[in-house]
């Protein structure tokens, strides 16, 4: 018997909703114990509800197969590799997972009052000291939820820093590599974006950049290594360039896993970094978060620090207390409610204890090993040809093809190529970006791949390269053993149906 | 080579071979021989397994938490159960490891729970657009100011005092940012000064922000007090709590534009604050505003049913500047916990928590108010949280009753509210029995009691 | 393109050790900390091993990748339906696995100082009453390991009771329609199996029973209701024969989940009855273990119960005192060490703590609801005719079927329904058990089942027994789109490769 | 309706009218009357999930479990560090819920994770054939009695007493029932008698049981032992603790024709002693006496690889009263928890394991045998486990230590042993530091010394 389908792909999508039958439930709460008016008598009728929100109803088992099944309906980095560049898809360590639910992280209150909470404030601490050493900047927040949270903290720190010597200044720099929080990040904080242009090395175009240089300059925001897996030569340069002109350096951290240990941002001459916690110290994705983006900064940033700040003070002589600092007159403020994704902050302490310094240094060496041989391995023989490196050097945690020639000479675009990689069992790396690289494909194995994975995705990306000779049908199709197949991306965002409909 | 990497020294030689050169050293030649550290970082040599389990647990060991103090504290985040199921299939590999679901035909899980969770919040709002959930709550109320500016071209915000201290200062952070003004209107009798607010909104006002109940707890007016936003064509930002809204009237019923939240209560622990996810709901015509990610149904190409990320062109990887936020990485996984616990919950489960949770909290008010030396900070109707006034100075009463007793009486207002110094806001879940309701009456009584007389209780 | 294998068949099965590489390593140990000289100063030479064992050398990430990627080659409860008759595969609430590991149960050391595991103590005897009540019995050992551990405590009990008495019997009586771990328990205990028929109902032939009942025989071994699923109606008198002869009468609790708090094996005159605490009390069955079979026994048989025992005594009138009874004269001795898998215990109990009386009752209900409507269905139309139930009357929480129509009609045997079945989703009921009917399939859907789970079941075994109207092929060849297709177990038994071959 | 089942009214309507009755009360009918209860049971009513958690809760806590107290106790089961990923894995519904494997085509994951377990534990071992686990130890002991029985068709076995306690009391339960004769042999100097044992061993005799290390923590003189099992053709079977068969000579390489033991130190919790699970291996000789489950290696109709239960003509539910053991259900999960645990420590971490617990015991031995009141019960080689004596009671030591020190110092000998009621065994594991040995031979010495002089410490 032949198959038309895979039995994913024969299981029709059902919402829980649909799932749903009145009267079936799961909880069982606990007796009121207390007097049961009826509400009304409580709270004034007209602040009432009138019906219970349509929730599902379905009894527990029933919850679990739902979701259980609907699990395997995702690819995950715990089942295959996951080259996703720029999202730095690193093993996420179960040990961290343990540790961040034990009841005293778990369980314990953010207001509680900090006599009783020592242990999670020394624990923001010493986070803070270790990403300070890992930046080389004195000063850290924690504050932040994520590196595009980080970006508008270091805009806002920009602001204020700049307000506080009277200045006002309106645009902020940021090359065409940038990642596209920056530019959002820049447009949230009141200021004007102004593009930078990419030499032929891959990194800033000096000239350009001495161009644009001016009194109105707040701020520039550079990642480096840059989103083309290069590290920008000229570094010292342009800080040179941006702080003679009076404006901020801000480093978007998202590949700090290609230097730790290495290199540190403040001693390039940012004056403020973040740093995803997500990406280089191993926090979970999560399908999109929760992630955290804490910032380093100089001496002179400090001042403007988010509030609260975690600060160890003396207690009189009987050891150290941590305390949540909120006497900080030129703060910028608070970014968010309470300290920040405490949470978070527990799984990559956890990673920061393990590896150490011996191994963070030894996590970015990997990496850029990884990178830099899956980049020879794609660059011999046709792949080479039809997918060349956009720039020709050695790389650092990641790199980018391009697929002009492919699409050219075989007619497969980059993302029929990356839904085909699908088939084969590979997620694909990141495409389309940066937007500089026509036909971009951006990969980034991380420290956590073997060379057995590398080797076996070198050799599924030439096998396609193979197929195309015949044609680009195949591709063009692709996937065809994903539970869905090609998805209608347009219909979804012209008539838009965000939620189920009630029936 | 570390346990969590597999380069064996083979590898690297064939590896180093491969790429052309004679060491990993010579890739990192690329930094500027200056910019290379020439020193191992200042930080312990790394540990094995046991020994960071250790450590941690001996951090851990030194907080005062729910488990060892009976928590009254609330203030936004709240005690309640979250049951088994939700750690369970929160911590399968395959949610808790992917990323945000770039390429849909192999993320139709993550997809799928983003799609359910907006009806849900949809329908706890009674509004009909939502995301997939931002930061957390106090982050939303400053993109729904954000959004608001867009909506209306203006940029002036009036804000509730009742509306929680963290959210207002949020906003007023962001709005330095985005060039907007925030206006306060205070409180009376524990509920937003109406006439005030009326006074206070103009024809350059992009949004009101209300908080229902509020910070101290009170259930507010929000269609009264929404009449002058509408009056003066201003968005309506309506903060809940989402245990509620199972038998309060919903935002969407009472005029919001934009319901949002802290969505800690659904399905998250309290983690010293994080992480937890903000929910954020709107009308239809805001849909094109909205932040954040967006699930949407599709079709493929054999006309299978599927899920999407819709509306990408709102967002900062396609819109860049122009993008209606810059939120990339957000709380996926906690959202998804959310819609865990709402499923297990239902429909009869969610109602009967938020009546469980009204009659609890009136109880725990009688009783509070019976206290010598306690009263109440206000009298308007409450659902979960309720204020009250102590006789005594709050942080020591505070202090007592954690030493003697192990309760955490609540949150001391008087670190937000000068006003209310002698304030505290107790607050109610479904794990407070009725007798830890007692034995806070008991204990605050006595703290009272001893504090008045100088003693040490 | 056509599929020709589902992703999960084009993935060949490899080994973690044939992932190994040497130098690769997941676990980084604590330092010595004290003196380390070479191991052959603290251990004579001749004791110690010269090559350490090939254990897989993988570093954690891959370790994660390939369990993740093992687990989801198993089909499992939380997926889908699992009717596998006499198995009682009810819902896993993961409540129980909660508690279950909270560190003042699963850090408990097994040989703790009693006065220092009162709670672990206390829970084991509040399980024992529950036990107790459930079964109508008043002693319980909860010592044994599982169903076949309590039958073999059962047969030893039998003998030391009987021995006490100065008797000694030979023989075991046990219906013909008995599990395979009844007779594999007399043969065990020392005793020799004597096969009782059974009648048209499906009950004990009494006149065979009668036949067979004498001085010889120590014990008569019932399932009830049995694995028919259906309830015996002779059971009073069948206990007063056995009873007269001078026997005990042991209750296999397998089928216990029909029957809780709807009737009691102590009311019906059994002295010894095993619960499967992984059946009717939700312990998950974990691939094959764990579970727990407690024994419930009579006053009579109380005296020869395992060692040790929890009991309660009275703490010099400072409340309960929860100890381990070890002075116990006529005990059979220990069957296992320590005090029983405890694990189990605490997971068992929650569940009826969960459920409380009323919950077991609903339970039941539900089960022998369930069964019943399945039964209906599957009793309408041609599946009646091919598949008829094989003993025609109500029956408790399962019920069994004869394939024989359906082979001799449509050249379908039992084993190739089963295997279709795996191509729709399901998990095959139970196959050629009891023996008693002929091509049987033995049906248990348990109370966790939806009727809509209970409908789409039926609907399949309607289709495939249509498919089968062209022809036999299409079962005879499936299943097609499981992770392997059939596999030839006779190959595995002729010649058997148990390990791994190290090369 | 439950919560954990999904029968509303309407669905009982409907399936009543389908079965044809009115009532689910009229099923149960074939219950004759008198059997069926009238009452409910005497058990409460059932209780919410929150209250079902804080009850466990409370009993949990009235433990003095390992997070609080310091353990030296092992006696056959060891406070090891269990890596997360061992969690991880086997709470994954895929390996937590399904059923033993009889549909091979869907049960993949959990066979092939079965033969990589025995492929593990014969290379631990050093013998050829593995089951896929037993029960547990003690009970793993009885079963190679019975396998001896059959294969020697004599019914005599002669045990060290160094064998477990619990599993030569267990193997006696057992052998009254397979009719078997049970006869010790004395320990000299901390290992078994090689003279007595030699004397004891005859043409009768089935088997020979040793345990090494023994209950003494003895690494015993394997080979030499089992030479008069040889010599009169009697089976020799060797308990092993699996934590030291990185170091130790396996049993396969002195002469074992079955190595088992108790597996609780791969991968499983303590637990209050279970579930675990028993090893069982055995010479190739043995196969097809083995007790439980078997996976082995075979093919698909395509020629894909796969694995299936093998060799289940030994089993119960196909040979029935032939079978070679009774067992069904068995431990799979734990012996799933073994592998995992196995893979993450490797070939090399096994083996640093093994030689760390050598050279934290030699330390421990020296530090404790120079406290005053405490000298050596053996000086036999030692690898984990240690015994000593103890210049005053015993029992009232251990409650002194637990209580001033927080300190499980390890397992009262005379419990077993008559012989030795000043006798202590003392484990270590790679959790124990030397600051926590140290601590302990300070703690003993105070204790001792103040229980010589009648002293509450
Ligand atoms: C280069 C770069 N910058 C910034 C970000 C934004 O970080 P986050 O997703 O944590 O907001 C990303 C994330 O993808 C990134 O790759
Ligand atoms: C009727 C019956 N009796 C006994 C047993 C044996 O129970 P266990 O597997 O717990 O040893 C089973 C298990 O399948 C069974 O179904």
């Amino acid at each position: 018997m032949a198959l038309t389908e895979t039995p994913m792909q024969a299981e029709a999508a059902r919402t829980i909703y649909e799932r749903s039958k009145p009267g079936r439930r799961a909880a069982v709460l606990p007796p009121a114990e207390v007097p049961e008016p009826p509400l009304a008598e409580l709270i004034p009728a007209e602040l009432l509800r009138d019906e219970p929100p349509r929730l599902p109803e379905v009894a527990e088992p029933e919850i679990v197969r739902h979701y259980n099944r609907l699990s395997r309906r995702n690819f995950d980095l715990d089942s295959g590799f996951y080259p996703l560049g720029s999202c730095t898809m690193k093993h996420n360590p179960r040990l961290n997972e343990r540790v961040a639910a034990l009841p005293g992280h778990a369980r314990l209150h953010p207001a509680q009052d900090p006599s009783r909470a020592q242990g999670a404030l020394e624990l923001m601490w010493l986070l803070q000291r270790s990403l300070a050493e890992i930046c080389g900047l004195p000063h850290v927040s924690l504050q932040p939820s994520a590196g595009s949270h980080g970006e508008l903290a270091g805009l806002l720190l920009t602001r204020a820093y700049l307000a506080d010597r009277g200045e006002e200044r309106t645009k902020v720099l940021a090359p065409d590599t940038s990642h596209g929080t920056n530019p959002a990040s820049v447009t949230m904080a009141g200021y004007e974006v102004v593009k930078v242009a990419t030499d032929e090395r891959g990194g800033v175009e000096m000239d350009d950049l001495r161009a644009k240089v001016d009194e109105d300059v707040a701020c520039l925001m550079l990642t480096n290594p840059n989103t083309l897996g290069l590290f920008d030569e000229n570094i010292a340069e342009i800080a040179a360039l941006i702080h003679a002109a009076g404006g901020t350096l801000y480093y978007d951290g998202a590949n700090l896993n290609a230097i730790m240990g290495h290199s540190r941002p403040g001693d390039m001459g940012f004056d403020i970094v973040h740093v995803n916690l997500h990406k280089s110290f191993s926090q979970p994705h999560g399908g999109g978060g929760p992630g955290a983006g804490p910032i380093a900064v100089s001496e002179r940033i400090e001042p403007y620090l988010p509030r609260p700040q975690v600060v160890r003070r003396d207690n009189n002589g009987h050891g150290p207390f941590y305390d949540l600092d909120l006497d900080r007159p030129k703060s910028i403020g608070r970014l968010r409610g309470f300290q920040g994704n405490f949470g978070v902050f527990v799984r990559s302490y956890a990673y920061i204890l393990s590896l150490g310094a011996d191994g963070l240094a030894e996590a970015s060496e990997t990496a850029v090993l990884n990178a830099n041989y899956l980049k020879a391995r794609l660059a011999e023989g046709r792949a080479g040809e039809r997918l060349p490196v956009a720039f020709d050097r050695h790389c650092m945690h990641e790199f980018v093809l391009s697929g002009k020639p492919m699409k050219r000479e075989l007619g497969l675009a980059t993302l029929d190529l990356a839904k085909r990689l699908l088939d084969y069992g590979f997620h694909p790396p990141t495409v389309y970006f940066p937007l500089l690289v026509e036909e971009a494909l951006m990969i980034e194995p991380t420290e956590t791949e073997t060379k057995e994975s590398l080797d076996a995705f070198a050799e599924a990306i030439v096998r396609i390269l193979a197929e195309a000779e015949e044609g680009p049908e195949v591709a063009r199709s692709a996937p065809y053993t994903t539970p869905v197949r090609r998805l209608d991306e347009v219909k979804a965002t012209r008539k838009p149906v965000v939620r189920q409909v009630m029936t | 080579m570390s346990r969590y990497t597999s380069a064996t020294p083979a590898d690297r030689a064939e590896m180093l071979a491969a790429i052309g050169v004679d060491s990993v050293a010579d890739l990192f030649e690329q930094i500027p021989a200056p910019l290379r550290l020439r020193e191992p970082l200042a930080l312990d040599e790394g540990l094995g397994e046991a020994e960071v389990f250790e450590r941690l647990a001996a951090l851990a060991a030194r907080n005062g938490d729910a488990d060892e103090e009976v928590c009254f504290v609330g203030a936004g985040m709240y005690d309640h159960y979250v049951p088994a199921i939700v750690d369970a299939i929160a911590q399968r590999s395959e949610f808790l490891t992917p990323y945000t679901p770039y390429q849909p035909e192999i993320s139709q899980g993550g997809l799928q729970v983003m799609f359910e969770f907006q009806t849900a919040m949809s329908e706890l709002t009674a509004l009909p657009v939502s995301n997939a959930g931002l930061y957390e709550g106090p982050s939303s109320v400053a993109a729904a100011g954000y959004l608001a500016m867009g909506a209306t071209k203006r940029r002036r915000f009036v804000v509730s005092r009742g509306l929680h201290p963290h959210s207002r200062e949020t906003l007023a952070t962001y709005a330095v940012g985005y060039g907007a003004e925030v206006v306060e209107v205070g409180l009376r009798g524990g509920e937003t000064d109406a006439e005030a607010l009326a006074a206070a909104v103009d024809a350059e006002t992009a949004a009101v922000f209300l908080q229902s109940p509020n910070f101290l707890g009170a259930i507010e007016r929000v269609e009264t007090l929404g009449a002058a936003a509408k009056e003066h064509g201003a968005l309506l930002v309506v903060a809940c709590d989402p245990m509620t809204l199972g038998v309060l009237k919903p935002p969407g019923e009472q005029g919001a534009d934009i319901a949002l939240g802290e969505g800690q209560p659904l399905g998250n622990r309290l983690d010293f604050g994080g992480p937890s996810f903000g929910f954020f709901c709107a009308t239809e015509e805001q849909i094109r505003r909205m932040p954040g990610r967006i699930a949407g149904e599709t079709e493929d190409v054999d006309g299978r049913r599927g899920f999407v990320l819709a509306l990408q062109t709102r967002e900062q990887h396609i819109r860049r500047e122009k993008a209606t936020h810059n939120i990339c990485t957000a709380q996926a996984l906690n959202s998804l916990a959310a819609m865990v616990h709402l499923a297990w919950l239902g429909r009869e489960g969610y109602r009967e928590l938020g009546e469980l949770l009204v009659r609890r909290t009136a109880y725990a008010r009688e009783r509070l108010a019976a206290v010598p030396g306690v009263e109440l900070l206000h009298e308007a109707p409450v659902a979960r949280e309720l204020a009250v006034r102590l006789d005594a100075p709050v942080d020591r009463v505070l202090a007592k009753v954690a030493a003697a007793r192990g309760i955490a009486a609540g949150y001391p207002l008087g670190r937000d509210y000068p006003e209310y110094d002698d304030g505290l806001l107790v607050a109610i879940t479904e794990r407070r029995t009725k007798a830890e309701i007692d034995d806070l009456a008991e204990a605050l009584g006595a703290a009272i009691a001893a504090e008045r007389e100088g003693v040490a209780a």
